[in-house]
C-alpha cells in the first residue's frame, strides 16, 4: 500500500471519526440540555478542568457547584492555585479583603500566675472544664488554657505556652475566627497588629478579689487612666479598656501599671 | 443558514480539521517507524539466531502452512542452520510461552542430533522486574549453553539448571518452551 | 511573569506530582528503575512541551464548547508519535515502559497543564511552562526510580553503567508495587513536613 | 494473559491479580480523589463498571472491523481515547434522560472517567493481549470489579482514619498511599498463591 | 426497711439555693436580715416551670448571694443562720383535693423530682396531655422519706400513686421495683388496693405495661425490673416501660408518661397529708466517711455538716460526689448544700481517685459490649472529640443514658461519658441559636419532634 | 483541702491497655519456652534480637517526634514478641530486626500509634519481609500432624508460633476467659473454618495448625484491626475464616493464614462502617423499609405490629 493511499485512509477515517463525534457531542448538548446555575457554569470556566478529583470531590464541575454553595473553600482546588481561587472569589463575591490582616489577642496573662480551684482529671478542654463546675482557674474570666482554641483551630496556629496561656502563630493563622467562636470564656479577641497596646485581662472582679486569685490580673486601680497622655485608658467595671484609635503607643502605661498587665507587642 | 447554525459548522469544521491533520501526521510518522521496525524486528531475530549458534553461518527458514499476513508469506517454524561449507549443525528456533506474568518469546538453538542446547536468548517478555526479568540476564541463560537436552530441567527436579530465586515459574517456562520445541523439531525432522 | 521564576515554579511549588498530585499512575508504574523514569519523563516531557505549544497556539482557534476533544486529540496525536518512534528507535525502553506509553494521553499532568496554562498564556510562557512541569516530573521521578533501584536491585545503574552498588541483600519489595506506593507515601510525608515547617517560620 | 486464557483466569486477573489500582497503578487519581467517603467511591465505582465493559466492547469492535482491515492499527490510540471520551459523554446524556435517579447518583462521577487512565488500560491491554471478544468484555468487567473492590475498600479504611489521629504530617496524600502500600501489599501475593 | 437516722444538730448556716430544679430562679420574697420561720416560703417565680423554694429551719438571713451548687455551678442562695428555738409555720392538711387544686399544691409545696423537672409540670405539662403514671423505685438512692415499716411505705407510695394520677389526669398508674429489691416487693406484694390484691409482676421478654394493666384488669399496678443506671434514663425507662419512643427534644411528657421518683411521691404525700412543704430529704452518705449511713436532712444543709453527722471524713479525702459514685458530680468544696436534687453523697480517699491518663482508643469494643441501649460509644466519642457532633447525633448519641459504663471498662481510660455529655451539651446549644449561621456544630438536622420518625 | 473534680463515672474498672499487652506477652511464654526447647539457641536470639529492634525503634521514633515514650506499655514488646514467632528461627538476626522496624515504624507509628494503624503491624511486617528477602522466610519444614501429642510440641513446625497448637490455644483460652480478648472473633472463625474444609474436603489442617490458631488468637483479634461492632466482629471472624480457608487451599500454611488475614484487615474497616446496630427505639434498615411502603398504605389498612398500645 503506498504511502498515499495510508494517508487519505486514516485521513477519512479519523476525519469521519471526527465529524461523527462533532455532529454527535454538539446534538447532545443542544438536546439535553439543563439549567444549571450560572454561576457554577461560570465557576466552571474558570477550573482547570482536569477533572482529576485532587480537590476531594468528583470532577470540575461539582467542586464548582460546592464552592458556589459555600461547601467548599475557594482555594480548594490544587491544580488552579491561587489565581483561580481570586477568580472565583471575583464570581462569587467573595472578594478577598486587602485590609489589614487581624489576628486573635489573649486577653488574659493569669495561665500558672493564677491559682487554681481544684485538681482537674478529663478531657483536656476549656468548656468540658466549664461544663463540670464553671472552670477551675480562681478568676472567673480567666483562660483556662486546656486549648479548646487549639483544638478549634484548623490551621494548627495556636499552641499552649509554657505559661500555659495560648498563643498564635500569626504566620499559620488565617484570621477565621474560630477560635474566637470556641472560646468558652471570650478570652480571646481580634487585633491588628498595628494596635500594639494591650489589656492582659478580661476580669471585671474586684480588685481585692482579682489580687486573691491573680498575680498578674487587672485590679482596676485607674493608675494608668490617670497617667495615659492621649486620654486613652478608660477602667469600666474595674477593668481597663484601651481605646485603639486614640493610642499612640508611647508605653507610659505598660510601665506604670502595678500589676504589669498591660502589654506592649 | 441561521448563526448558530453556522457556529456548529464551523466548529464541527474545526474538529474535523484537526482529526484530519492529527491522522495525517500519523500517517506520516507510521511509514518509516514501521519500516524501523521491521528492520528491528529483522536484526534481533538474525542476532539472536547467531547467538544461540555461534557455529553457523547461515540459516534456512523452515515455513509451515499458515498464512500470516497479506503478502503471503507463510509461519516460519524454525531454521535449520548450516555452516560456512552448508553442512547442516543444528535447528534453531522461536517459541512463545507463558510465563508468570504474560508471553515469553524464547530464542534457542539445538545440535543436529538432539543433544544439547546451543544456547538461548529471550527476545521479549512481561515478567515482573527484578524477579522473572532475570531470565534475560546472562547469568541466567548463559547456564543453558551446551546444556544437554536431557539435563533440560531445574536443579530441583533433578535438572542442570538452577532456577532463579523468587522466578520458579519464569524459569519453568523457558525450559518448557525449550524442551516442546525441540520436542517439535525432532517430529518435524524425523 | 518572569520565565526563570515560571520555570522554577514548575519544579517546586506546581511540582506536578508533590505540588498539584497530577499524573501518579506513570510514576507509581515505571519507577522501577532510574532508566524508566527517564525515559517516561521524556516522553512526557515531549507531549507536554508540543501539546501546550499547539494549545497555546490554537487557543483563540479552539470552540470552547468542543475544547476538551480537541485538546485530547492533539495530545493523542503526540502521543502516537511519540510510541512510534519509541518503538522503533529504543526497543528496550519501549519494552519496559509498556503501556504507560500509550497512557501518557490520559495522564493529568498534560491536560491539566494545557487547560489551566497553556489555554489562557501565550505560547512562550506554554513552553517555559511545560519545561518546568517536565522538570519536576523528571526529577521526581529520577528520584523514585533511584531510591526504589538502589534498594531493590542492590545499585543503580544509568543505561547499562554501573554508578553505585550497596551491599545490602537486595530488598525485593521495593520494585513491587508495594515498594512504589510506600516510597511516594514517604516522600510526601517529608515534603508535607518540610512544607509545614516552612509555613510556620513564615515562609 | 495471553490469547488462549481461560475466561477463569482472566477473571482471576483482572480483580486480583493485575488489580488496575493497586498493582497496574491505572487510575489512580480517582483512587486518591474520591474515597473518601464509601458513598462516593461506590458511584465512581459502578460508573467504571460500566463504562469499562463498554468501552471493551465497543473498542474490540471498532479495532477489529474498522482499524485491522484498514490497517490503521496505528490509529488505536487516538481512536480508543476519541470513543472513550465521547462515550462517556453518551452514557451520560442517555442516563441523564432515561434513568434520572440514577443519573444524580452516578452522573456526577461520569467526567472524571474520560481521564481515567484504567478506563484506557482495559483497552489497550485487551488490543496487547490479542484477547478475543468474549475475552474482552470479561476482562473489562473483572478489571471494573477489581477497581470497585479496591475503592471500597480503601474509602471504608478512609472513613474509619477520620476517627483516629495520623500523624500531622501523614495527613492526607502520604496516609493514603500508605494505606496503598498495605493494600498492595494484601493483593501481590496473589500472583503466588492462585495457580494459573 | 433501711434505717434512716435523723439528723439531729443543726448546722450553722444553712445554704437554700432559689433555684433547685431546672427552670426558672426563683425570687428571693425575703432579705437581709429578716428572720425566717421553718416551712416559711422564701422564694417563688410566676413562671409555670419552676417550685416554689422554701426555708428548712428556722433563723436569719445572713445574706443572699451566689454560691456553690452541687451541680457545679454557682447560684443565687439565701443563706440562713438558724436559731435555737424552732418556730414553724401552720402545716395544714389539704382538704380539698380536687385535680386543679392538687398541682398548685405541688408547685406551692416545691415538690421537684430527683431529676430536676418540677413534679407539677411532669404531671400537668403545657399542652400535653398524660395518660400513665409511673413511680421509678428502681434505685436505692431514692428512698426519700423516713417510714417507719415497709407496709408503711407501700401504702405512702400507692397513695401517692393515685394523688399524681388524679393530679395529671391520667387513668393508669405503675410502681416500678427492681428485681433484686425483695425488701420492697414483698412489701408491695399482696397489697390490698381499691379492693383489689396487688401482685408484683416482674416485667417480661417484650411485654410493655399495656399486657399488665389488662392482665391484672386494674389501672394501678406495681412491676419490676431490672436497674437501669445512667442519668438520662427516663426516655429508655419509658420505652422499656410502654413501648413508646421518645423523639429528640422530647421528654416522656411528650408520649403521655409522667415519671416521677420515691422523693417526690412521698414529699407529695406529706404535702397532701401534712401539709408540709418538700423541706427535707433523705441522703445516703457512703465511702471513706467514719460512719456511712442514711440520713434525713434539712434541704439546704452544707455537705460538711452531713458529713459530720456521719462521723466526718476518713483520712485523706480526694473526691467528694453528689449523687453517687457511678453517676454523679465531684465537688470541688464541702460547703455545697443538699438540694432537692441531691440523693447521696460520696466520700472519695484521695488514692482512690483516678488519675489514669487517657492514650488513644485502641478499638478494643469493650465499651460497645457493655452499653445498654446498644450505642458504639468508642465511634461516638472519636467524633465528640473533633466536634462533628452532627454524626455523633446520627450514631444516636442522644439515646445514650449516661450510665457511664463505657468509661468504666474503657482500657485506655477515655473519658468516655464526658466527651458524650460535651457533645450532647454542643447539640443542645446549636438548637438553642439554630439561627445564627456561624454554630460551630454546624448541625443539619431538625427537631424529631416536628419529623417524627 | 483540693478535691479532684472529673466527670462521672468515679469509680472505674481495674484493666489498662498496658495489663493487656503484658498478659498477652506472659500468655505467650510458654510457646516460646517450648521453641527453645525445639530450636535451641537461635530461637532466643531472635526473640531477644526482635524485641529489642521493636523497643528501639518505639522510642527512637517517640524520641524524634517529641513524643511520651510509651514503651513501658509493652505494645513493641508484644510486637517484636509475635515477629519473632512467625519467622523462621533459623534465619540471619537482621530479619527480625528489620522487620519489627518495618512493623514499628512503618506498620504502627507512620498510621498514627496505637489504635490509629490498619493493617497489623506484625502481619505487615511478615508480608513485606516475605516479599522482600523470600527464600530467606520460608520456612525449613512443614508440620504434618499425625500423632495427638503433636498437638502439644510440633516436630515439624516450621515457626516458632507452630510448635504447640494446645498451648496458644489454653494461652488464648485463659486471655478469652480474663476478657482481654474477644471471643465473637475465634469462634465465628472456627466455626467457619471447620465448616469450610469439611465442604472442600480438605483435612482439618486448617485448624488445628499453631500457626492458624495464633493468627487467629493474637493476631485477627487485633482490636486495633477488626470490627468495633457486635455483628461486625462475627463478620469478621467468618471473612477470616473464609479467606484462611482459600489461601490455605492453594497456599502452604503460613502463607494462607497470614495472607487470608491480612487480607480481612482490609475489609475490616468497611465491615464495621456498614454494621453500626440501632440503638433502642430506632429501626433497623429493614424495619426502616417496612415502615416505608407501610405509610404509603391507607390509614385503615395498616398492620401496626411496631407499637402495641
Ligand atoms: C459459642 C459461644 C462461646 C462463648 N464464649 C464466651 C467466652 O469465652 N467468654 C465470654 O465472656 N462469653 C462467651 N460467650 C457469650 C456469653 O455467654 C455472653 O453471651 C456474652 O458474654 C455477652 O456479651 P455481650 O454483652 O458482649 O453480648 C460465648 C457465647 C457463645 C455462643
Ligand atoms: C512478663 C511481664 C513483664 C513485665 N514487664 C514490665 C515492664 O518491663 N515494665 C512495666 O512497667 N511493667 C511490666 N509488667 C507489668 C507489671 O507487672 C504490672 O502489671 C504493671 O506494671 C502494672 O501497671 P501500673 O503500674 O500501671 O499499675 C510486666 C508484666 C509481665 C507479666
Ligand atoms: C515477591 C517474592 C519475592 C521473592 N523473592 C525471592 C528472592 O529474591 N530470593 C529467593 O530466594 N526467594 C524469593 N522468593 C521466595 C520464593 O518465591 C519462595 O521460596 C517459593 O516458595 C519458592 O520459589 P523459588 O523456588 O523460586 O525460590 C520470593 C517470593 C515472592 C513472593
Ligand atoms: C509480586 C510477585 C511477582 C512475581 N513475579 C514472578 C515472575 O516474574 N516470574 C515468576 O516465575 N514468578 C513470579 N512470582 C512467583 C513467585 O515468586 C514464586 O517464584 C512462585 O510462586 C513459585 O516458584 C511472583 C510473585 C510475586 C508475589
Ligand atoms: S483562650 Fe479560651 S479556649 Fe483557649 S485555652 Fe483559654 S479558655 Fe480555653
Ligand atoms: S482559629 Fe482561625 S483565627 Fe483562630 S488562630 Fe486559627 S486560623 Fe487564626
Ligand atoms: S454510651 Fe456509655 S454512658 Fe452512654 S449508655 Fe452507652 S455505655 Fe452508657
Ligand atoms: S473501651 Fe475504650 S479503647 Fe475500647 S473501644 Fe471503647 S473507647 Fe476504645
Ligand atoms: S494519571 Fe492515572 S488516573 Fe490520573
Amino acid at each position: 500500500m503506498s504511502l498515499t493511499t495510508l494517508i487519505i485512509q486514516a485521513m477519512a477515517t479519523l476525519g469521519g471519526l471526527g465529524l461523527v463525534i462533532g455532529i454527535m457531542l454538539i446534538a447532545a448538548s443542544r438536546m439535553f440540555k439543563v439549567e444549571t446555575n450560572p454561576l457554577v457554569e461560570e465557576v466552571v470556566e474558570i477550573l482547570p478542568g482536569a477533572n482529576c478529583g485532587a480537590c476531594g470531590y468528583a470532577g470540575c464541575a461539582d467542586f464548582a457547584e460546592k464552592v458556589v454553595a459555600e461547601d467548599a473553600p475557594l482555594d480548594g482546588c490544587p491544580v488552579g492555585g491561587f489565581d483561580t481561587a481570586k477568580a472565583i472569589g471575583a464570581i462569587i463575591g467573595q472578594e478577598v479583603s486587602e485590609s489589614e490582616k487581624e489576628y486573635p489577642y489573649v486577653r488574659c496573662g493569669g495561665g500558672i500566675r493564677c491559682v487554681d480551684r481544684f485538681d482537674y482529671v478529663g478531657i483536656e478542654d476549656c468548656t468540658a472544664v466549664i461544663m463540670l463546675s464553671d472552670g477551675e482557674k480562681g478568676c472567673n474570666y480567666g483562660c483556662m488554657g486546656r486549648g479548646t482554641c487549639v483544638r478549634a483551630c484548623p490551621f494548627g496556629a495556636i499552641s499552649i505556652d509554657e505559661n500555659r496561656l495560648p498563643s498564635v502563630n500569626k504566620n499559620l493563622c488565617t484570621s477565621c475566627g474560630l477560635c474566637l467562636a470556641a472560646c468558652p470564656n471570650d478570652i480571646l479577641m481580634f487585633a491588628k497588629d498595628s494596635e500594639r497596646v494591650h489589656v492582659q485581662c478580661n476580669s471585671h472582679d474586684k480588685g481585692k478579689a482579682v489580687k486573691a486569685v491573680c498575680e498578674v490580673g487587672c485590679i482596676g486601680c485607674k493608675i494608668c487612666e490617670k497617667n495615659c497622655p492621649e486620654d486613652a485608658i478608660k477602667v469600666t467595671n474595674f477593668l481597663a479598656e484601651i481605646d485603639q484609635d486614640k493610642c499612640t503607643a508611647c508605653g507610659i502605661c505598660v510601665e506604670k501599671c502595678p500589676q504589669n498587665c498591660i502589654e506592649m507587642r | 443558514m441561521t448563526d448558530s447554525n453556522k457556529d456548529i459548522v464551523i466548529i464541527i469544521g474545526k474538529l474535523v480539521l484537526i482529526s484530519v491533520i492529527a491522522s495525517a501526521l500519523l500517517a506520516v510518522t507510521f511509514v518509516p517507524t514501521n519500516e524501523q521496525l521491521k528492520k528491528n524486528y529483522a536484526e534481533a531475530r538474525t542476532s539472536t539466531l547467531a547467538e544461540v549458534m555461534p557455529s553457523a553461518a547461515e540459516f534456512e527458514a523452515i515455513y509451515g502452512d499458515t498464512v500470516i499476513n497479506d503478502e503471503g508469506d507463510k509461519e516460519i517454524l524454525y531454521y535449520r542452520a548450516k555452516d560456512g561449507s552448508g553442512n547442516l549443525v543444528g535447528y534453531a528456533f522461536f517459541r512463545k510461552q507463558v510465563g508468570a506474568q504474560g508471553l515469553i518469546e524464547v530464542a534457542g538453538g539445538v545440535d543436529s542430533s538432539f543433544n544439547a542446547i546451543t544456547g538461548i536468548g529471550i527476545m521479549a517478555h512481561t515478567e515482573t522486574p527484578g524477579l522473572g526479568s532475570k531470565i534475560a540476564d546472562d547469568p541466567f541463560k548463559s547456564q543453558f549453553t551446551n546444556v544437554k537436552v536431557a539435563d533440560l530441567s531445574l536443579s530441583k527436579s533433578g535438572g542442570a539448571i538452577d532456577s532463579i530465586t523468587g522466578a520458579t515459574i519464569s524459569s519453568q517456562a523457558v525450559i518448557d518452551a525449550l524442551n516442546e520445541q525441540v520436542g517439535d523439531i525432532k517430529v518435524a525432522e524425523a | 511573569m518572569d520565565p526563570l521564576s515560571e520555570f522554577i515554579r514548575g519544579i517546586t511549588k506546581d511540582n506536578p506530582i508533590f505540588g498539584l498530585v497530577l499524573g501518579l499512575c506513570p510514576t507509581l508504574a515505571v519507577t522501577t528503575s532510574i532508566d524508566n523514569a527517564i525515559g517516561m519523563s521524556a516522553g512526557t516531557a515531549f507531549v507536554l512541551i508540543c501539546s501546550n505549544l499547539m494549545v497555546s497556539g490554537l487557543r483563540k482557534q479552539i470552540p470552547a464548547a468542543v475544547r476538551l476533544p480537541i485538546f485530547i486529540l492533539i495530545i493523542a496525536t503526540f502521543v502516537s508519535i511519540v510510541k512510534m518512534v519509541m518503538e522503533a528507535y529504543f526497543p528496550s525502553m519501549f519494552a519496559a515502559l509498556g503501556v504507560f506509553i500509550p497512557l501518557i494521553v490520559v495522564n493529568c499532568i498534560i491536560i491539566g497543564r494545557a487547560e489551566a496554562y497553556a489555554n489562557k498564556n501565550n505560547m512562550f510562557y506554554s513552553l517555559i511552562d511545560a519545561l518546568g512541569s517536565s522538570a519536576g516530573f523528571l526529577l521526581v521521578l529520577v528520584l523514585i526510580g533511584g531510591i526504589r533501584e538502589l534498594l531493590g536491585t542492590g545499585g543503580i545503574a544509568i543505561f547499562g553503567t554501573q554508578l553505585l552498588s550497596i551491599p545490602i541483600n537486595p530488598i525485593t519489595f521495593m520494585i513491587l508495587s508495594p515498594g512504589a506506593f510506600l516510597t511516594i507515601g514517604i516522600l510526601m510525608a517529608i515534603v508535607n513536613h518540610i512544607r509545614a515547617k516552612k509555613l510556620a517560620r513564615g515562609g | 494473559m495471553v490469547a488462549d486464557a481461560s475466561l477463569f483466569q482472566i477473571f482471576m486477573d483482572g480483580v486480583f491479580i493485575k488489580n488496575f489500582l493497586i498493582i497496574q497503578f491505572l487510575g489512580l487519581c480517582s483512587f486518591v480523589g474520591v474515597t473518601k467517603d464509601t458513598k462516593s467511591a461506590a458511584g465512581m465505582s459502578g460508573a467504571v463498571i460500566f463504562v469499562m465493559t463498554l468501552a471493551a466492547t465497543v473498542s474490540f469492535l471498532i479495532y477489529n472491523f474498522v482499524l485491522v482491515p484498514l490497517k490503521l492499527e496505528f490509529l488505536d490510540l487516538i481512536s480508543f481515547i476519541v470513543v472513550i471520551a465521547a462515550l462517556v459523554q453518551l452514557v451520560e446524556f442517555v442516563v441523564r434522560k432515561n434513568v434520572p435517579s440514577l443519573y444524580r447518583s452516578l452522573g456526577i462521577y461520569l467526567p472524571l472517567i474520560t481521564t481515567n487512565c484504567a478506563v484506557l488500560g482495559v483497552v489497550l491491554l485487551n488490543v496487547l493481549n490479542e484477547y478475543s471478544f468474549i475475552q474482552s468484555v470479561v476482562f473489562g468487567a473483572s478489571a471494573g470489579l477489581g477497581y470497585a473492590l479496591v475503592m471500597l475498600m480503601m474509602s471504608g479504611i478512609r472513613e474509619r482514619t477520620t476517627l483516629v489521629n495520623v500523624p500531622s504530617s501523614m495527613r492526607g496524600l502520604p496516609h493514603a498511599f500508605l494505606i496503598a502500600t498495605m493494600l498492595s501489599m494484601a493483593f501481590v501475593n496473589y500472583f503466588g498463591v492462585i495457580p494459573l | 426497711m433501711t434505717n434512716v437516722y435523723v439528723m439531729e444538730k443543726i448546722p450553722e448556716k444553712i445554704i437554700i439555693p432559689l433555684k433547685q430544679h431546672d427552670g426558672c430562679l426563683c425570687t428571693p420574697l425575703v432579705s437581709k436580715g429578716d428572720m425566717v420561720a421553718m416551712g416559711q416560703k422564701i422564694g417563688e417565680c410566676e413562671c409555670y416551670d419552676s417550685a416554689s423554694i422554701h426555708s428548712s429551719v428556722c433563723g436569719e438571713v445572713i445574706s443572699i448571694e451566689e454560691a456553690a451548687n452541687p451541680n457545679g455551678t454557682k447560684v443565687n442562695s439565701v443563706i440562713i443562720q438558724p436559731t435555737e428555738d424552732v418556730e414553724c409555720v401552720d402545716f395544714t392538711p389539704v382538704k380539698d383535693v380536687s385535680a386543679s387544686k392538687l398541682v398548685d399544691v405541688i408547685k406551692d409545696a416545691g415538690i421537684v423530682e430527683h431529676y430536676g423537672t418540677p413534679t407539677h409540670k411532669v404531671l400537668k405539662p403545657e399542652g400535653k396531655q398524660i395518660d400513665t403514671v409511673l413511680i421509678n423505685a428502681t434505685s436505692s438512692e431514692w428512698i426519700g422519706g423516713h417510714y417507719d415499716t415497709s407496709a408503711q411505705y407501700a401504702f405512702q407510695m400507692i397513695g401517692a400513686l393515685k394523688l399524681l394520677m388524679k393530679a395529671a389526669g391520667a387513668s393508669k398508674g405503675a410502681v416500678v421495683l427492681r428485681n433484686d429489691d425483695l425488701e420492697s416487693i414483698s412489701a408491695f406484694d399482696h397489697l390490698r388496693v381499691d379492693g383489689k390484691l396487688l401482685t408484683v409482676a416482674p416485667l417480661m421478654g417484650k411485654r410493655k405495661l399495656s399486657y399488665y394493666f389488662k392482665d391484672q384488669g386494674s389501672d394501678i399496678i406495681v412491676v419490676s425490673q431490672e436497674r437501669i443506671y445512667g442519668q438520662k434514663i427516663l426516655d429508655l425507662l419509658t420505652y422499656n416501660l410502654t413501648g413508646r419512643r421518645v423523639s429528640f427534644c422530647c421528654d416522656p411528657t411528650d408520649v403521655g408518661v409522667a415519671i416521677c421518683g420515691v422523693k417526690s411521691a412521698k414529699a407529695l404525700y406529706d404535702a397532701v397529708h401534712e401539709g408540709r412543704p418538700y423541706i427535707e430529704t433523705v441522703v445516703s452518705v457512703s465511702g471513706k466517711v467514719n460512719s456511712p449511713k442514711k440520713i434525713l436532712v434539712k434541704i439546704g444543709t452544707p455537705f460538711k455538716d452531713v458529713i459530720d453527722a456521719c462521723g466526718g471524713y476518713m483520712g485523706d479525702t480526694g473526691k467528694l460526689i453528689a449523687n453517687g459514685a457511678v453517676t454523679g458530680v465531684a465537688q470541688y468544696t464541702d460547703d455545697v448544700p443538699v438540694t432537692k436534687m441531691t440523693t447521696s453523697i460520696t466520700v472519695l480517699s484521695a488514692d482512690e481517685v483516678i488519675r489514669d491518663v487517657s492514650i488513644d482508643c485502641t478499638h478494643c469494643a469493650r465499651c460497645v459490649d457493655v452499653c445498654p441501649v446498644d450505642l458504639i460509644p468508642s465511634r461516638i466519642t472519636a467524633f465528640a472529640d473533633q466536634g462533628r457532633f452532627d454524626e455523633c447525633r446520627q450514631m444516636n448519641i442522644l439515646n445514650c443514658v449516661e450510665c457511664g459504663r463505657c468509661s468504666a471498662v474503657c482500657p485506655s481510660k477515655i473519658h468516655l461519658l464526658q466527651l458524650i455529655r460535651y457533645a450532647k451539651n454542643s447539640i443542645e446549644n446549636a438548637y438553642e441559636d439554630l439561627s445564627s449561621k456561624e454554630s460551630p456544630a454546624n448541625l443539619k438536622l431538625g427537631c424529631g419532634c416536628s419529623g417524627g420518625n | 483541702m483540693t478535691f479532684t473534680i472529673s466527670a462521672p463515672p468515679h469509680k472505674k474498672e481495674n484493666i489498662t491497655f498496658k495489663k493487656i499487652m503484658w498478659a498477652k506477652v506472659l500468655a505467650l511464654m510458654p510457646v516460646v519456652l517450648l521453641s527453645v526447647y525445639l530450636f535451641g539457641l537461635p530461637a532466643i536470639g531472635l526473640v531477644a534480637a526482635s524485641i529489642f529492634a521493636a523497643i528501639a525503634t518505639e522510642a527512637a521514633i517517640q524520641k524524634a517526634f517529641g513524643q511520651k515514650i510509651t514503651i513501658a506499655d509493652g505494645h513493641a514488646v508484644l510486637i517484636g514478641l509475635m515477629v519473632a514467632m512467625i519467622i523462621p528461627p533459623e534465619v540471619p538476626l537482621w530479619i527480625p530486626m528489620i522487620g519489627t522496624v518495618f512493623a514499628v515504624g512503618i506498620g504502627k507509628h507512620a498510621f498514627g500509634g496505637i489504635g490509629s494503624y490498619i493493617f497489623n503491624p506484625v502481619l505487615a511486617a511478615w508480608i513485606f519481609l516475605s516479599l522482600a528477602w523470600g527464600s530467606i522466610m520460608a520456612p525449613a519444614s512443614y508440620p504434618q500432624t499425625s500423632v495427638l501429642f503433636e498437638l502439644v510440641l510440633e516436630n515439624g513446625a516450621g515457626v516458632m508460633a507452630g510448635v504447640s497448637p494446645f498451648f496458644i490455644l489454653l494461652a488464648g483460652a485463659v486471655l478469652i476467659f480474663r476478657r482481654y480478648i474477644e471471643w465473637r472473633i475465634p469462634v465465628a472463625f472456627f466455626v467457619t473454618t471447620v465448616l469450610l474444609a469439611f465442604l472442600l474436603g480438605d483435612s482439618l489442617s486448617y485448624v488445628v495448625l499453631g500457626v492458624v490458631v495464633f493468627g487467629v488468637l493474637f493476631i485477627a483479634t487485633d482490636t486495633s484491626t477488626s470490627p468495633t461492632t457486635k455483628n461486625g466482629r462475627v463478620i469478621y471472624g467468618i471473612v477470616c475464616g473464609v479467606l484462611v480457608v482459600v489461601y490455605g487451599h492453594f497456599a502452604n500454611y503460613v502463607d494462607g493464614t497470614f495472607y487470608g488475614l491480612f487480607l480481612a484487615n482490609c475489609v475490616a474497616s468497611l465491615i464495621d462502617n456498614n454494621t453500626l446496630p440501632a440503638s433502642y427505639g430506632t429501626e433497623t434498615f429493614l424495619q426502616r423499609k417496612y415502615r416505608s411502603i407501610v405509610s404509603k398504605m391507607p390509614f385503615k389498612d395498616r398492620l401496626e405490629v411496631f407499637l402495641d398500645d
